[in-house]
């Protein structure tokens, strides 16, 4: 097999002294979903921040695409090397327009002539698939409901064309129907041949969607698996699926 | 209780501050009685760094224009305890034919409460303004208070203008008056001693109340706010008032120390409360550790000692390792007073002793 | 009408040069939601700069025209203003970025207690005379007088310099706002300032773009240095202290962030004061004359942010909740 | 039936060109959790900031405990019994858990400046009592434990609670909750239910905007679904998701049962 | 054997006048250098004096820190302080602690209607002057449209009074009053209301550096009035900074001799350009008799001691390069003679002195 796309061993992140993530080992495979669930606090959000370069953070072995070391790149470098994030509350440039969030989406691609028409097809696929977001097309972002925003950030980071997508708890605050929009994107992209590590809290359609899933706890992984095994574990159906045993 | 071994240590402790700070001013006194009055200064600072922290540091609050408020309360003192205003206005000295000798014990209050006011004045037209249009707002109105007490000498002579006021009374407190050296039990106090001890006592009290008003339902109420305004609303706390009432006891402190100070020199004028004043005021907040107590007295005392403890070493310093003074003392001086303010925020960035607050441990705890 | 032409002209000068400051703090406000404190001074450092290239290249070329002088002075105050901000960023600002609100301000402070400094001990104490490098003799706009000649106080006159000022100031402005609207740098300053991290994210390097934010304001206060010197022929090193303090005003009068409010502010200070210093006497019978010019304009800068408290042109940051 | 506790009548604001809230009406009773839900922007957090004040109405009035109320400003509303919690979460960061609580006290502690410098015994039994109940209230919601953590060292989920906590000190009557349980897993959200129940089984109302449907449908006695501000249907939980307009514009499939 | 002679010389060596402090400072170090030369004997030996040169950046506060230092360091005399801002408080600690005190350029007359014995002041007072000014403009220049600009300092603003007073006396009406400020460097506004009147006079209460593009100003808006004020644009900087603008429509009063007219005068002036490498400011040859002043009372007393060499200070007669110095009874120089200077290519010229 391949070497994977990201592969990560003992990642730790601190706060000030304070370990919130105390040794993350996993990897993620080229063309997989692979989805980390854990409980508040666990330390899902300190862990893609940290991948993602928004938070210092150590490790033996943090690679991108084989040969690319994270511990060594700064947070600007990651999307242009093909690693988005959609973070946690979103985050989207609320004093700018819905437009101009979008175009800030696609900052590093190509600008010249060609570049400029694939960027605008792109935009035109987003609108499509989000058309609440074209109706606010002009409004700025700070306005949309939190919902909206969702979708901004989410639109906003494949704009980037991005290679690994690093999603966490993209249906945090969003209506069953879109939630429903969201994940259907999320399997688009990823059919599409999209590389997905997922943060989710909604376990159900997480592990659907999912091939692999992490499980992670106070900072550690406490066990992965199939999807599709992890889905019926009794384990995961207590703490995540809010399934008492039978 | 007292049997309680912890609760001694306490007190021992507390007596033994008691005792160093009352014996200070000597210790400094036979270094010379500069070291007195720069002590005495240092004190003014600290009364004002105080006041100030309630705004910025409590309240969140960016303030440049505290200095207005020692103003306020310097020239409340300096009109009432001089001759300038029988001088000048036959009415009055037709009231007061043996000239305006109002007691300390209503000057102080007085200069209090009509910074107070003051303070009001400037709070209303800020409050719905945010961060910075706050900063510039009080800078204005920083500016504006010197600029009337420059120009109030035409047509009528209330200030005297750019000439200040002269001839101030020294403080008189139960017939001893602190104009010089007099005579305590058998052994002599200069006057510079009795401002030390005079101020120091304003101090400590502006310190309790500082402390305890941190730690009531009014600070939570202003960290509150300083932390996130509308939050602050829908828990039922009424900005307005709070803001207010952090501008108003802010300043009261700055017009006590204000009064204090024409006190101690016996001349005010304009040209003490410049913009620079109240930036260097919020400089010793900052670099202390705003909203932290400790650490804005700490700051207080650093920035208005140390340039004094500069002017006494930097020539003597070169004269030693060269022979001679090849740089200006007072260039040294300057640069080394700017180059500590960007060092410590570089090194400290939350002050020299700021706050501690939250568990070390938090990250394993909460998950 | 005359003297209400003059003041108004006076006005704009004045006003140019404080928008051309109030950019830099304006820019910088924006990216870093710092008071650069310094900026003021890097307005000095220009003027000293220019100050010692042109009497040196007088004393090389002595035969140069005027404008050659005026051109070789910017040439040399802008790169070292750039240079000169770009280093106070690098090691006085950037290290607190994530630092609380107050301390880079602190640190400001103190860069601008340096800057004075060291401008004291390379330029000395005393007012230094600027070379006059261009014509400096008035051009008479408009007269309203039978003879200008005998009742020279109704013509309206304007100098050369002046114009410069004027123009130079529209013109940078200019081209500021098309950076900023319509470059790629631009869009990646505005998403800079609005959340670092998330810019990072889009693959915008912070660094690069507050740095050159740095630059490009210290670049305009460089040649508003040069110019205030050509036009009042005088520099000291605690000349950057005044327009330092009226640009920041103007800034934030304006609506600070805000490249367009900084230039409206600007002007409006300006004539706002050209105004009160002229006609606060004749208004109020003489009751309150020009030592209250400042209030004046304080007072206006008060009333406008009490009915508009992000100023004239700051956008209102709608509060979610 | 118990009676009627707060009343909302035709409540209307607009944004620019948008309305973002258009024409609702809302009923709750003592003791009742009513659910506010609707597709993403439909206008619910509006309604809030409506109720709480933060808005002002463009249309449309108040009832509260059957006097007519106005919000004219937040912290009236707060002192009349109606406590908010927010979509984006807005702690007091620099405080600590603890702490955030007791600025919840706010409206029912006196203690002013003279209490405060004197440490009068009234002060001091009040103060004692804040911390106390304090930290009953952090208990009540499940993190005691974080009493002296600052809010900003909480997850996420950790935070939510807080600020449920720190709502619930100020003893309102009605308690205003924007998606409490976002960013919950299944079995967080199996918790935060019971502590819901509990709530309204201490004899307070709710008014909660959700998107889990389970938990809404699970506790509220009455749902108002909202759609571009209007209000698409109102009734029991079992009748609103029956409703075709609510599947058709929020629930879509996954959700039947 | 030597006896070391201390003597304080106080002014803002840093901050926006720092220039005139160190032009204070360099005039009392010639002072020192030549006290020295003198081997001036004193009982116990030959006196060594020595310049303890402080800063006060023109801050009343600062101002009395450092009075206290003095005092503390025991200095035989002090010289200063530039401003009368900093030399009102400080004078009310030099007195107490007994120091005597001589300050070249704090001009207020307040400074010596303290009851202070031991403070006085080698240089005429506004009062002096702004009367001279008065009288001169009235009666030679027969002035009829005038009017009054002040920079709003300590200095400034009496000074302006003071004229504007004796003027409307003399029943020449002051047409307007306008203000700027010692920090300013733009005056086009009240230069622009100020043409509205077509004054034929313009008096400034202020400093040169202020006065120099003031000058510059006027011209660029055709004003033609002539410009008079204190001593404050009584310097050669005045011509640097107004450049071709200042001629013979600029007045200045000083007080005592002009420095051309004086022996020592001119002597002075080169020594101190090629000592110091800068042109005298304002005050240097003040600073220098006032040191030189206090080194004659001493010899007369044949002691440093306070005591001793006060009452010769009181009564003594000291030909400076301003003058010949002695004090009334107030501490101000006897009377003092007022020197009216205007400008010409060659630079300061007297035109008249008034006693
Ligand atoms: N800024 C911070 N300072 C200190 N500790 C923090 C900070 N942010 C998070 N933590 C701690 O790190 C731990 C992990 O937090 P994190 O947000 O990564 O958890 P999470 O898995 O994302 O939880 P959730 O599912 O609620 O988002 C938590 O215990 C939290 O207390
Ligand atoms: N301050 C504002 N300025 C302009 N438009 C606003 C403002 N606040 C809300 N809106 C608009 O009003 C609509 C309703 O917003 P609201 O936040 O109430 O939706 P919501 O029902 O809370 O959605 P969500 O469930 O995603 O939070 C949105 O379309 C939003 O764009
Ligand atoms: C430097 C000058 C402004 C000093 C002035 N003569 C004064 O008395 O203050
Ligand atoms: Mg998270
Ligand atoms: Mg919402």
């Amino acid at each position: 097999m391949a070497d994977p796309m990201l592969r990560v061993q003992g990642l730790t992140v601190a706060y000030g002294g304070i370990q919130a993530v105390k040794g993350l080992n996993f990897h993620v495979n080229q063309g997989e979903l692979v989805c980390l669930i854990g409980c508040n606090g666990a330390g899902k959000t300190s862990a893609l921040k940290a991948l993602a370069g928004l938070l210092p953070f150590d490790a033996q072995t943090a690679v991108f695409r084989q040969n690319l070391n994270l511990l060594e790149m700064q947070a600007h470098q990651r999307l242009p090397n093909g690693m988005a994030l959609v973070p946690e509350g979103r985050g989207v440039f609320t004093r700018m327009s819905v437009l101009e969030n979008l175009e800030l989406g696609a900052y590093c691609r190509r600008a010249d002539a060609q570049g400029k028409a694939d960027i605008q097809a792109d935009l035109e696929r987003m609108l499509l698939a989000f058309p609440r977001l074209k109706e606010r097309l002009k409004q700025s972002a700070g306005t949309l409901s939190g919902g909206e925003q969702q979708m901004l950030a989410m639109a906003r980071a494949l704009m980037g064309k991005p290679e690994l997508l690093l999603l966490d708890e993209p249906s945090m605050g969003l209506a069953p129907l879109l939630v429903e929009k969201i994940f259907e994107v999320v399997q688009q992209v990823h059919q599409q041949g999209m590389t997905i590590l997922l943060v989710e809290q909604n376990a159900h359609i997480a592990l659907q969607i999912a091939n692999r899933a992490y499980v992670m706890d106070s900072g550690l992984i406490d066990y992965e698996g199939q999807a599709s095994e992890l889905i019926n574990d009794p384990r995961i159906r207590e703490t995540y699926l809010g399934q008492l045993p039978a | 209780m007292m049997h309680n071994p912890a609760r001694h240590r306490q007190i021992v402790g507390f007596l033994l501050v008691a005792i160093a700070l009352a014996a200070l001013p000597w210790a400094a006194g036979l270094l010379g009685n500069s070291w007195v009055r720069i002590l005495n200064v240092a004190l003014l600072y600290v009364m004002l760094a105080l006041g100030l922290n309630i705004v910025v540091g409590f309240a969140g609050l960016l303030d440049l224009g505290y200095i207005a408020f020692y103003a306020v309360g310097a020239y409340v003192y300096g009109l009432l305890a001089s001759p300038h205003l029988t001088d000048n206005f036959e009415v009055i000295a037709a009231i007061f034919p043996d000239g305006l000798h109002v007691s300390i014990w209503l000057l102080i209050p007085l200069s209090a409460l009509i910074a107070a006011v003051f303070g009001v004045m400037l709070g209303a037209p800020t409050l719905r303004l945010r961060g910075d249009y706050l900063a510039i707002v009080t800078l204005g109105f920083g500016e504006i208070i010197r600029l009337f007490l420059n120009n109030l000498n035409a047509p009528l002579n209330i200030t005297n203008g750019p000439q200040g006021i002269n001839m101030i009374e020294p403080v008189n407190i139960a017939g001893v008056r602190f104009s010089r050296t007099i005579e305590l039990f058998g052994f002599e106090v200069p006057a510079l001693h009795l401002y030390y001890y005079l101020f120091l006592a304003l101090t400590l009290v502006i310190i309790v109340v500082c402390m305890r008003l941190q730690h009531s339902r009014i600070g939570r109420a202003w960290t509150a706010i300083r932390d996130d305004e509308i939050a602050a609303k829908a828990m039922g706390i009424n900005t307005r008032n709070m803001k207010l009432l952090a501008f108003a006891l802010g300043a009261s402190f700055g017009g006590v120390a204000g009064a204090m100070f024409s006190a101690f020199q016996g001349f005010v004028s304009p040209e003490s409360f410049g913009l620079m004043e109240s930036i260097i005021v919020l400089c010793m907040v900052v670099l202390g550790g705003m909203g932290h107590i400790p650490g804005v007295i700490l700051g207080a005392l650093l920035l208005a000692g140390f340039p004094e403890m500069l002017r006494q070493v930097v020539t003597p310093i070169q004269e030693f390792m060269f022979g001679a003074v090849l740089v200006d003392a007072e260039i040294i001086r300057s640069l080394i007073y700017g180059f500590t303010m960007v060092l410590v925020m570089l090194y400290r960035p939350k002050g020299l002793w700021p706050q501690r607050k939250g568990r070390p441990d938090a990250a394993q705890g909460a998950a | 009408m005359d003297i209400f032409a003059q003041q108004i002209i006076n006005g704009l000068v004045l006003g140019s040069i404080y928008a051309l400051v109030a950019l830099g703090y304006t820019m910088v406000y924006g990216v870093l939601g710092l008071i650069n404190f310094a900026h003021g001074e890097v307005v000095m450092v220009g003027a000293m700069v220019a100050f010692s290239a042109i009497t040196f290249f007088m004393g090389v070329f002595p035969e140069t025209p005027g404008w050659i002088l005026f051109l070789v002075g910017v040439m040399c105050a802008v790169p070292v203003c750039m240079l000169t901000s770009f280093t106070i960023e690098r090691f006085a600002y950037r290290p607190l970025r994530n630092a609380p609100r107050l301390a880079p301000l602190i640190s400001a402070i103190g860069v601008s207690i340096i800057l004075q400094t060291l401008a004291m001990i390379i330029w000395g104490r005393n007012y230094l005379i600027f070379p006059t490098t261009l014509p400096t003799d008035p051009i008479i706009l408009h007269t309203f007088a039978a003879n200008p000649e005998v009742d020279y106080e109704r013509t309206v006159s304007i100098t050369p310099v002046q114009i410069l000022i004027v123009c130079v100031s529209a013109a940078l402005m200019f081209a500021l706002t098309y950076t900023v609207n319509k470059t790629r740098l631009g869009k990646a300053m505005r998403a800079t300032s609005e959340n670092t991290q998330i810019a990072s994210l889009m693959g915008i390097n912070p660094n690069t773009v507050i740095a050159a934010t740095f630059v490009i304001g210290a670049a305009l206060a460089g040649v508003a240095g040069v110019m205030v010197a050509t036009n009042y022929s005088v520099a000291h090193f605690y000349m950057g202290f005044l327009p330092g303090l009226k640009a920041f005003t103007a800034a934030v009068l304006g609506g600070i962030g805000n490249i367009y409010g900084a230039m409206l502010g600007g002007l409006v200070l300006g004539i706002v004061e050209s105004l009160g210093a002229g006609y606060l006497g004749q208004l109020t019978g003489g009751f309150l004359g020009s030592h209250y010019q400042d209030i004046f304009a304080f007072a206006v800068l008060i009333l406008v942010l009490t009915l508009r408290p992000s100023g004239l042109l700051g956008e209102k940051v709608s509060d979610r909740a | 039936m118990s009676k009627v506790l707060f009343t909302a009548t035709g409540l209307k604001k607009y944004f620019g060109g948008v309305t973002a809230v258009d024409g609702v009406n809302l009923e709750i009773r003592e003791g009742q959790v009513v659910g506010l839900i609707g597709p993403n922007g439909a206008g619910k957090t509006t309604c809030f900031n409506l109720i709480t004040g933060l808005y002002t109405l463009d249309a449309g009035h108040f009832t509260f405990k059957s006097k007519p109320y106005n919000p004219a400003s937040p912290n009236e509303v707060a002192r009349l019994g109606i406590a908010r919690t927010f979509q984006n979460i807005r702690l007091f960061n620099s405080m600590t858990a603890l702490e955030n609580v007791a600025v919840g006290m706010h409206t029912r502690t006196r203690q002013g400046v003279l209490g405060a410098v004197l440490r009068t015994p009234a002060q001091r039994r009040e103060e004692a009592r804040v911390l106390e109940q304090a930290q009953a209230w952090l208990d009540y919601v499940g993190i005691g434990a974080f009493a002296d953590y600052l809010a900003g060292q909480l997850s996420y989920g950790d935070q939510r609670r807080l600020e449920i906590a720190r709502a619930l000190a100020s003893e309102p009557g009605l308690l205003a909750l924007d998606e409490p349980a976002a960013g919950m897993n299944a079995t967080e959200k199996l918790k935060l239910r019971d502590l819901l129940l509990q709530i309204r089984s201490d004899g307070k109302s709710i008014l909660l905007i959700e998107h889990d449907v389970k938990l809404v449908m699970g506790i509220c006695d009455q749902v108002t679904v909202l759609d571009y501000g209007k209000v698409i249907a109102q009734g029991t939980a079992a009748q609103v998701q029956q409703s075709p307009a609510v599947i058709e514009a929020y629930l879509g499939g996954l959700h039947h049962g | 054997k030597d006896v070391v002679v201390k003597i304080g010389h106080i002014a803002p060596l840093s901050g926006p006048q720092a220039h005139y402090g160190k032009d204070n400072e360099s005039g009392a170090r010639l002072a020192i250098e030549d006290l020295n030369k003198m081997k001036i004997q004193l009982e116990g030996g030959t006196a060594k004096f020595e310049l303890v040169a402080e800063d006060d950046a023109a801050d009343p506060k600062t101002g009395a820190i450092v009075a206290q230092k003095l005092c503390d360091m025991k200095v035989n005399g002090i010289v200063g302080h530039l401003n009368s801002g900093t030399t009102i408080p400080a004078s009310r600690i030099y007195y107490d602690c007994g120091i005597p005190q001589i300050t070249p350029s704090a001009t207020t007359p307040k400074v010596t209607k303290q009851g202070f014995e031991s403070v006085f002041r080698v240089i005429a007072h506004d009062g002096v002057l702004g009367v001279a000014l008065a009288k001169y403009a009235a009666d030679e220049m027969k002035a009829k449209r005038v009017v009054v600009i002040d920079d709003r300092t300590g200095y400034g603003q009496p000074l302006a009074d003071i004229f504007t007073n004796q003027l409307q006396a003399k029943g020449v009406k002051v047409l307007e009053r306008h203000y700027t400020n010692d920090k300013a460097t733009d005056f086009a506004a009240i230069l622009t209301s100020v043409k509205r009147v077509n004054p034929d006079l313009i008096f400034y209460g202020g400093m040169d550096a202020q006065a120099g593009p003031m000058l510059r100003q006027m011209k660029q808006l055709g004003i033609k009035a002539t410009l008079i004020g204190g001593d404050g644009i009584c310097t050669a900087e005045l011509m640097r900074l107004g450049g071709d603008n200042v001629g013979s429509n600029v007045l200045c009063a000083e007080g005592g001799m002009a420095l051309s007219k004086m022996p020592g005068g001119p002597a002075f002036e080169k020594r101190y350009k090629t000592q110091f490498k800068r042109d005298i400011q304002v005050y240097a040859p003040f600073v220098y008799d006032a040191v030189m002043t206090m080194g004659m009372a001493m010899k007369n007393a044949k002691s440093a001691d306070p005591k001793k060499y006060l009452p010769k200070l009181k009564d003594i007669r000291h030909e400076g390069v301003i003058g010949t110095i002695a004090f009334d009874n107030a501490g101000d120089v006897l009377n003092a003679p007022v020197t009216l200077n205007s400008y010409n290519a060659q630079g300061k010229f007297p035109v008249k002195v008034v006693n």
